[in-house]
């Protein structure tokens, strides 16, 4: 065993279960099987990847509008009162089903008839629902590990390391599977003195809800679960609900630092939803909608067309919404609650294992959310900042669908918007000191909330005056639109010429650090 | 039972009204209390949003004043909480029977 | 442009000051104090002034193709609410007299507070250690909103709001040093007078609401002349207050608030104590905003006036002028001097608006705005220059520290004066528009009923075409129209008005005269106040030694002294003849052009060549006589006429009367009050005390032991069995409450249902129809 | 005799000394006498009075109405039952786990929860934007308020008042009752048939009525919730320190 001598009595080795087994297994199989691929092809796989995903979606927008035309939209049409309660369509038998296929007139070619076959459990809003829920489920999995991943690799960097680099061979990969892997089959340590069922309840306060907020988060203009007319305040609502867990946990740990954590999240949170909400009401007033689905498509068209370019209190309001969800999700240099130097990590300070990992999860994934939901509100949800009358002269055929899919619209667009949106996050992060919480305060009620009101005023003030008939009105705002487009433009070239620069210079700028030497940089 | 209409919802809110009461009179914390009246209050927009929902001449009205309720429930929880501060440093503790005596 | 485009333009131009004023409330401090001032310039009136002067150019543009009409007709009326049926519209009321006293408003405020920049930096703006430069801007932003506010309001509701906010305002920049004791009683003694005045105008106000039905200062006029016609109404016979009809209440109420706000008669004690303020203020209320709000507002609601209502105006503003200017003689401050002739050119303007010389008055009030707010920058030079002294016999010789204050004051003094060289059209300011009122008034006195008189009519018969603009050509014009354009043809009465005017009489003699002699007070008082500053010899060493210029402050003098001289000359006079149209809808304008030539102006003309066209040079001369070689003439004027120099030093002894009847009168009232309390209340308690214990002495000992004691005790007891019942509920706990009350409820819910059961008709549903 | 509770004594007895100054002058034979009347009175108005009452009451109450039939409604679809009930459950579960729980933070977490199932109930009944701000205000703003509160005046989790054992009996007596009459009331009532599928209350349409005909609550609302902001602010302000 051990070689060393130790004054306690060492623990016997923990023989895990079945499941464990299997889990740890599985997770060797794939690092054995994706390592040397992707030690020999990285770039062509990340890119393949992509691209097989946008073909994916493609392919499911083809399918499902394919099934819902042919399986659900006529049977549907002479059942008098279809709800989405109605469990009418759920035993329908394959018998039944063709014997209406037949009579809506069956057209359809061999192919389109087997596909009906082969598709036909698809049609059952249950069995949908479920499919959804799992991919909804993957999808809520899969963006934190990634994420926590992308930030150690930003944050290796701006410190002039190079993050996490052995576990699964390419940059690390599989490092987030790994500690994932650490952490469910670590101890699971409740304090003595803590209040037992609110200290075990409490991570699932704060991760529930952000899986909730997944569900009326639209991806693209149907990939999402539940289309809601009230989607953006329910969003809100739910991300509000997730401070409970902080505060129930940091009360629960009977733990003064964590006390403390959880009274400063009660505060500020509390405070920054006022700023936040504010904000997100300016495209709302622009575009008179509070469903998700209605802003974004209102701003396709191209970069000119996204909301945040179109109004300059707009352009504000986005900037502001940012700096507020940053505070409202706890992210530096906001992150009072978990302050590591000051309150020993704050509300998490007691918690370990598998519980600890469900705070970062909710984490992480709510960071996605507001993330997502500014790209939805301002920055033109899913559509690409492409004109879109490029896209109208392709056509209308399946290639040109396609192609569209891929380069106009689409899941992936919003996807990179908002881990872009994500990345300037974890940036911040680590380049910026935490700040007091007076400070924060300060910055809330004083700063935040009275520029917030005065922007939803003068985004009021200025649909109204669109709504007007003076012409040269229509002049002042397209020369507007063209400014912050262009400031946007700007920018974003901007961005990426530093980061071309910085990538083809990274040897020149750290100087003669390790870099060099390590594998794989 | 496998029909579900204004009875039902109406029920599910006289329950809560009846926690809600027996919440306010079992707790003698402050906040206890003003956790029972939060129950009430829901139950009454239950009610409100019941009626909304099943008879023609309450659409809309339901809706707003359950929305009024909602207001002025967050306006009294935000009054109630800061008396209770006021109490907490007045005699060190959120009991009511404390707050009971009247001299000062 | 289309109409909405000028609203936008002036709506822009009311809501930048605004927002002006939330910058520098929340980020002033921040701001610092060049920078405040700065903000407050350019954002407060800075931007109306460039909107402004888009629309005035544009709207002469539209006046010229004759599209003001139509676009005046167009204008937009926002639905704000329902009172009871009275809708509550918002709007911008579209016309010629609003463009042009929007641009008087923005140019001349303009130049007040660029004008401020440099006053506040001399001036200490600390009250406890923390700088209050930035409210100092805050608050002028807010009275520039308040006023352009009033200025476009289309409803009276929202006239009477932004009224008001003017009113705060003043409050507010009137006591801005209020750490000092007479700064605070200034501006509490404006607002009350002001209240007093604004409570007649709420009558009023409230009359149109429920006689006339509506707000909207259009839809009034309107409504107005048809129950008139109709005789219904404000009009109806039965209603009358001391042989006035009630439309005449309402014009009188309407005319009190304006009487407050313009510092007419009765309510004009406030503005010389309104002094207090800083000098910029002075300036801002005596020219563009506060007191011009009176004679706008009567402007505005000229169309709701019977002929009683503008007699009364007529006196009113006759007693001002006349009353005042006797008072300025006798000042020595250099400010109150001027407050007292701002007081004395309203009177001019109020007593023009009784007379019909609707467009005279506010031509006056242009030019004397521009020349006002002259003096009184140039005074707050003076003020600043000599060290905060504003006595001016310790002035004098200060043209030679002072050159531009001096000229510019002097173009000033010619102005208000009334310069000019008759019959050849040169002069200055009141020259052309102090004598067009006095010409109108001589019509109205001399002219009026004359059988030849109405020949001089154009367009007589009621047609909508007899006033057009005056640079038109038209000699004089006297336009009675009643309510029935649509049928004017119908009655035209030979030699006599006709609808509501047919018995408007002639303007009494005295009153005219009245005014003619003030003509004469006014050169002479002028010409004493900047003699006394400027010229002759330094009566005071250490005031002529510090005294200096301040070029940010001289830049606003020069500017507005180029104003005086440019507005002198008709450029706002057409604009307000194009205004008048639509002034005359149910009532009358009369206008005297100098350039037309009949018979009724060449009587005027003449009278007026020989009254008061000299009058400037006269009251100059008799000035300069006295005070050419110092104070020593005067002092020995003074001596001969000791008791009226003491009657004009008091200001007639008005606030010693006002503290006698009204401070002193509410005292007494309260210690006669006291003596009945002590010897007649009391001395009936004392009594009945008395009487109640005799009584009680002697029947005690027979009634008290057995009955009374018994029933008392009894009572007693049964008061505290039932208490001790009660008692037991009332613990003090709040969940016994809730859970008493809880019981109870569901006690009397138990029992309803009982009852309800037992009627057999258990709580139906209301709505749903009976089956069957 | 009339000393009672152990807070209120000293003040109960000098204010019976200053109540009965005849026990100090000598009680008269009449009083017992007078007293018995002052009862019989009262007895006597209760008799009187109540069939008074009731005869009036019967007045209003009996209105010539006939009887509705009731109609049977249709069944509804099965998933709306199912997450009626389950959402139901889950509501009337967490208000008494309220109800029944000592330490104060945990009532706050079940009141969440009960919070979060009435949010799901207005979801069922088809007022979605009441629901997401249930969500908002109630569990994202009032709740932690209270949490909130809990925090800055308990001294320790484990701090707990409790009162007596009866009281609690009758509460719950009372409330059983209370809930058992309004049960009772309600499933004997007939109220009108239900719409026919109702679609969901738009924003748009809240938002016109808001503006229209319900301007003045909504006005008043907001201005009632500035007070309050002011008047919190007020309360919960820290004492200026003396210099």
């Amino acid at each position: 065993m051990s070689q060393f001598s130790v004054p306690w009595q060492p623990k016997q080795p923990y023989s895990y279960g079945a499941p464990a087994r299997a889990v740890i297994a599985l997770a060797r199989l794939t690092a054995d099987i994706a390592t040397p691929l992707l030690r020999r092809f990285p770039g062509p796989i990340l890119i393949g990847a992509i691209v097989t995903v946008c073909l994916g979606v493609w392919a499911h927008a083809l399918v499902f509008g394919y099934v819902d035309q042919r399986l659900l939209t006529q049977p549907v049409a002479d059942a008098a009162a279809f709800s989405y309660f109605s469990p009418s369509t759920w035993g329908l038998s394959p018998t039944l089903l063709h014997a209406r296929l037949e009579m809506a007139g069956g057209q359809g070619a061999a192919l389109a008839g087997l596909l009906q076959y082969l598709l036909w459990p698809v049609q059952f809003q249950i069995v949908r629902d479920g499919i959804a829920l799992g991919a909804l489920f993957g999808l809520f999995n899969i963006i934190p590990v990634y994420v926590i991943w992308w930030e150690r690799k930003v944050a290796g960097r701006i410190q002039s390391r190079v993050g996490p680099m052995r576990v699964g061979g390419w940059h690390g990969w599989a490092q987030s599977f790994a500690d994932g892997i650490k952490l469910v089959l670590k101890e699971d340590l409740v304090p003595k003195e803590a209040d037992g069922p609110l200290f075990r309840i409490a991570p699932y306060f704060t991760i529930i809800p952000t899986l909730v907020a997944f569900m009326a988060l639209p991806l693209g203009a149907t990939y999402v679960f539940r289309e809601l007319d009230v989607a953006l305040v329910f969003i809100l609502g739910v991300l509000g609900v997730e401070v409970v867990g902080v505060i129930v946990a940091g009360w629960a740990s009977n733990n003064k630092w964590s006390v403390y954590g959880a009274m400063r999240e009660a505060c500020q949170m509390v405070s920054y939803e006022i700023p936040m909400g504010m904000a997100l009401l300016v495209p709302v007033v622009c575009v008179g909608s509070l469903n998700l689905r209605t802003i974004a498509e209102s701003q396709a068209g191209g970069w000119f067309d996204w909301l945040a370019f179109s109004n300059p209190f707009a352009f504000v309001a986005f900037i502001s919404y940012f700096i507020a969800s940053l505070a409202s999700c706890k992210r530096a240099p906001f992150d009072l609650p978990e302050a590591e130097s000051e309150l020993v990590a704050g509300f998490h300070t007691e918690y370990s294992g598998f519980r600890w990992a469900l705070f970062f999860f909710a984490e992480y994934a709510s960071m996605f959310v507001i993330a997502a939901l500014a790209v939805i509100l301002f920055l033109g949800g899913w559509n690409s900042p492409l004109p879109g009358s490029w896209g109208d002269a392709l056509g209308d055929g399946l290639a040109a669908q396609g192609f569209k899919g891929l380069l106009f619209s689409g899941p992936i667009w919003l996807m990179l918007k908002s881990i872009f949106l994500v990345y300037v996050q974890i940036w911040l992060r680590w380049t910026l000191p935490r700040i007091r919480i007076d400070q924060v305060l300060y910055a809330c009620v004083q700063v935040l909330l009275p520029l917030t009101m005065l922007l939803l005023l003068g985004a009021t003030l200025w649909v109204w005056a669109s709504t007007s008939d003076v012409g040269w009105w229509a002049v002042l705002t397209t020369i507007v639109t063209i400014i912050l487009g262009l400031i946007g433009l700007v920018f974003a070239f901007g961005f990426v010429g530093i980061a071309a620069y910085g990538f083809y210079h990274r040897r020149r700028l750290v100087g003669n650090l390790v870099i060099d030497v390590l594998p794989g940089s | 039972m496998m029909s579900i209409g204004l009875t039902e919802y109406l029920v599910v809110a006289a329950v809560l009204f009846g926690a809600g009461i027996f919440t306010m009179i079992t707790k003698r914390n402050a906040i206890g209390i003003l956790i029972g009246v939060e129950l009430v209050l829901n139950s009454a927009n239950v009610n409100l949003v019941a009626f909304d929902r099943y008879l023609e001449r309450c659409r809309i009205d339901g809706q707003i004043l359950a929305l009024v309720v909602i207001v002025l429930a967050a306006a009294e929880a935000a009054i109630a909480v800061g008396i209770c501060i006021n109490l907490y440093k007045n005699l060190a503790t959120v009991d009511v029977d404390t707050a009971a005596k009247l001299r000062g | 442009m289309t109409s909405h485009t000028y609203e936008i333009l002036l709506a822009l131009g009311v809501l930048s000051p605004f927002v002006s004023f939330w910058i520098l409330v929340f980020f002033g401090p921040r701001l610092g104090k060049p920078t405040a001032g700065w903000v407050g310039v350019a954002l407060g009136m800075g931007v109306p002034l460039v909107l402004a002067t888009v629309v005035l150019i544009g709207w002469r543009g539209e006046v010229a193709s004759g599209n003001a009409a139509e676009l005046t007709a167009n204008a937009f009326r926002y639905e704000w609410a329902m009172l009871g049926t009275v809708p509550a519209t918002v709007g911008v009321k579209l016309d010629s007299l609003t463009v042009g006293m929007f641009f008087m408003v923005t140019f001349i405020a303009f130049w007040i507070f660029v004008f401020s920049v440099g006053y506040m930096a001399g001036h200490s703006d600390e009250v406890g250690g923390k700088s209050k430069y930035h409210r100092f801007f805050a608050y002028l932003s807010l009275f520039g909103f308040s006023m352009l506010g009033l200025v476009v309001s289309s409803s009276l509701l929202f006239l009477f709001i932004f009224w008001e906010l003017v009113g705060l305002c003043s409050y507010l920049l009137i006591g801005f040093y209020f750490d000092k004791g007479f700064a605070s009683a200034a501006a509490i003694k404006a607002f009350i007078t002001n209240r007093v005045g604004d409570f007649g105008f709420l009558i009023g106000l409230m009359l149109v609401y429920f006689q006339l039905g509506t707000l909207d200062l259009d839809v009034a006029a309107q409504r107005f002349a048809e129950q008139y016609a109709a005789g219904t109404g404000i009009f109806a016979s039965h209603f009358t207050l001391f042989g006035w009809s009630l439309a005449t209440i309402m014009g009188i109420g309407l005319f009190c608030g304006a009487m407050g706000k313009s510092a007419q008669f009765p309510l004009h004690v406030w503005l010389p104590d309104a002094m207090a303020g800083p000098t910029p203020v002075s300036a801002l209320i005596h020219a563009a905003t506060m007191v011009a709000a009176g004679v706008y507002l009567v402007a505005r609601v000229f169309r709701l006036m019977t002929p009683e209502a503008l007699m009364f105006i007529a006196l009113i503003g006759c007693l001002t002028l006349t009353l005042m200017a006797l008072i300025a003689i006798v000042q020595v401050d250099i400010k109150k001097c001027l407050a007292y002739s701002t007081l004395s050119q309203l009177g001019y303007m109020i007593f023009g608006m009784g007379c019909g010389a609707w467009i005279a008055a506010l031509f006056h009030l242009i030019t004397h705005a521009f020349f006002k707010a002259m003096l009184f920058l140039g005074s707050g030079q003076v003020i600043e220059g000599c060290h905060h002294e504003q006595d001016m016999r310790k002035m004098g010789g200060l043209r030679k520290k002072m050159p531009y204050t001096c000229w510019t004051f002097f173009i000033g003094v010619l102005a208000i004066a009334g310069t000019g060289i008759p019959a050849i059209g040169i002069g200055l300011g009141g020259y052309f528009s102090k004598d067009e009122i006095l010409a109108v008034a001589y019509t109205r006195s001399y002219e009026w009923g004359k059988d030849d008189f109405h020949k001089h009519v154009p367009g007589e018969g009621g047609g909508h075409g007899a006033v057009e603009p005056a640079d038109g050509g038209q000699a004089m014009l006297a336009s009675y129209q009643d309510h029935g354009q649509a049928h004017g043809d119908d009655h035209a009465p030979a030699g006599g008005a006709q609808g509501i005017f047919e018995n408007t009489p002639a303007l009494p003699k005295w009153m005219f005269w009245l005014a003619i002699i003030t003509a004469y007070v006014t050169p002479f008082y002028m010409m004493r106040c900047w003699w006394m500053t400027f010229m002759g010899k330094p009566r005071d060493k250490h005031v002529y030694e510090h005294a200096h210029e301040s070029r940010l402050m001289f830049i606003p003098l020069v500017v507005l002294a180029v104003g005086t001289f440019v507005s002198s000359y008709f450029l706002f006079r057409p604009l307000f003849a194009d205004a008048a149209p639509a002034a005359t809808d149910a009532a009358m304008v009369m206008a005297i052009d100098g350039t037309a030539d009949t018979e009724a102006v060449h009587h005027a003309h003449s009278f007026l060549i020989g009254g008061v066209g000299f009058a400037f040079a006269v009251g100059f001369a008799i000035a300069f006589l006295i005070y050419r070689n110092g104070l020593d003439l005067a002092e020995r004027i003074r001596r001969v006429l000791a008791p009226l120099h003491t009657l004009l030093v008091h200001k007639y002894y008005f606030d010693e009367v006002y503290d006698l009847v009204w401070v002193k009168g509410c005292i007494l009232v309260a210690k006669i009050a006291r003596l009945i309390d002590t010897y007649v209340v009391d001395f009936l308690f004392d009594l009945a005390a008395f009487v109640t214990e005799r009584l009680a002495a002697f029947s005690g000992l027979i009634l008290d032991n057995q009955g009374v004691d018994g029933m008392v005790n009894g009572v007693a007891k049964t008061t505290m069995d039932v208490s001790d019942v009660a008692r037991s509920g009332q613990t003090g706990r709040i969940r016994n409450y809730v859970l008493f009350s809880t019981a109870m409820a569901t006690v009397v819910m138990l029992v309803l249902f009982w009852w309800a059961m037992q009627a057999g008709n258990f709580m139906t549903a209301t709505s749903a129809p009976p089956v069957g | 005799m009339y000393c009672r509770g152990p807070e209120g004594t000293v003040l109960t007895k000098r204010l019976t000394a200053e109540l009965a100054p005849s026990d100090s002058i000598g009680s008269s034979r009449l009083g017992g006498l007078w007293r018995l009347c002052g009862w019989g009175l009262a007895v006597a108005a209760v008799l009187v009075l109540v069939p008074e009452v009731r005869a009036q009451q019967k007045v209003i109450i009996e209105p010539t109405r006939v009887p509705y039939q009731s109609v049977e409604a249709p069944p509804s679809p099965l998933l709306e039952v199912l997450l009626f009930y389950a959402v139901a459950g889950s509501t009337v579960f967490g208000a008494l786990a309220v109800c029944f729980t000592k330490n104060i933070v945990r009532m706050a977490v079940w009141l969440l929860v009960t919070l979060v199932s009435v949010a799901m109930l207005y979801f069922l009944l088809a007022a979605n934007f009441i629901a997401a701000v249930q969500l908002i205000v109630y569990a994202g703003g009032t709740l932690i308020l209270l949490i909130f509160g809990v925090m800055l005046t308990s001294k320790s989790p484990w701090v707990k008042f409790e009162p007596s054992k009866v009281e609690v009996v009758y509460a719950a007596a009372v409330c059983g009752l209370l809930v058992a009459v309004l049960a009772f009331i309600l499933t004997a009532t007939i109220w009108p048939p239900a719409q026919e599928q109702l679609d969901a209350t738009t924003v748009a349409d809240l938002g016109r009525s808001l503006m229209t005909t319900y301007v003045v609550p909504f006005e008043v609302a907001g201005v009632l919730l500035m007070i309050v902001m002011v008047g919190a602010a007020h309360l919960a302000r820290q004492e200026k320190q003396s210099p």
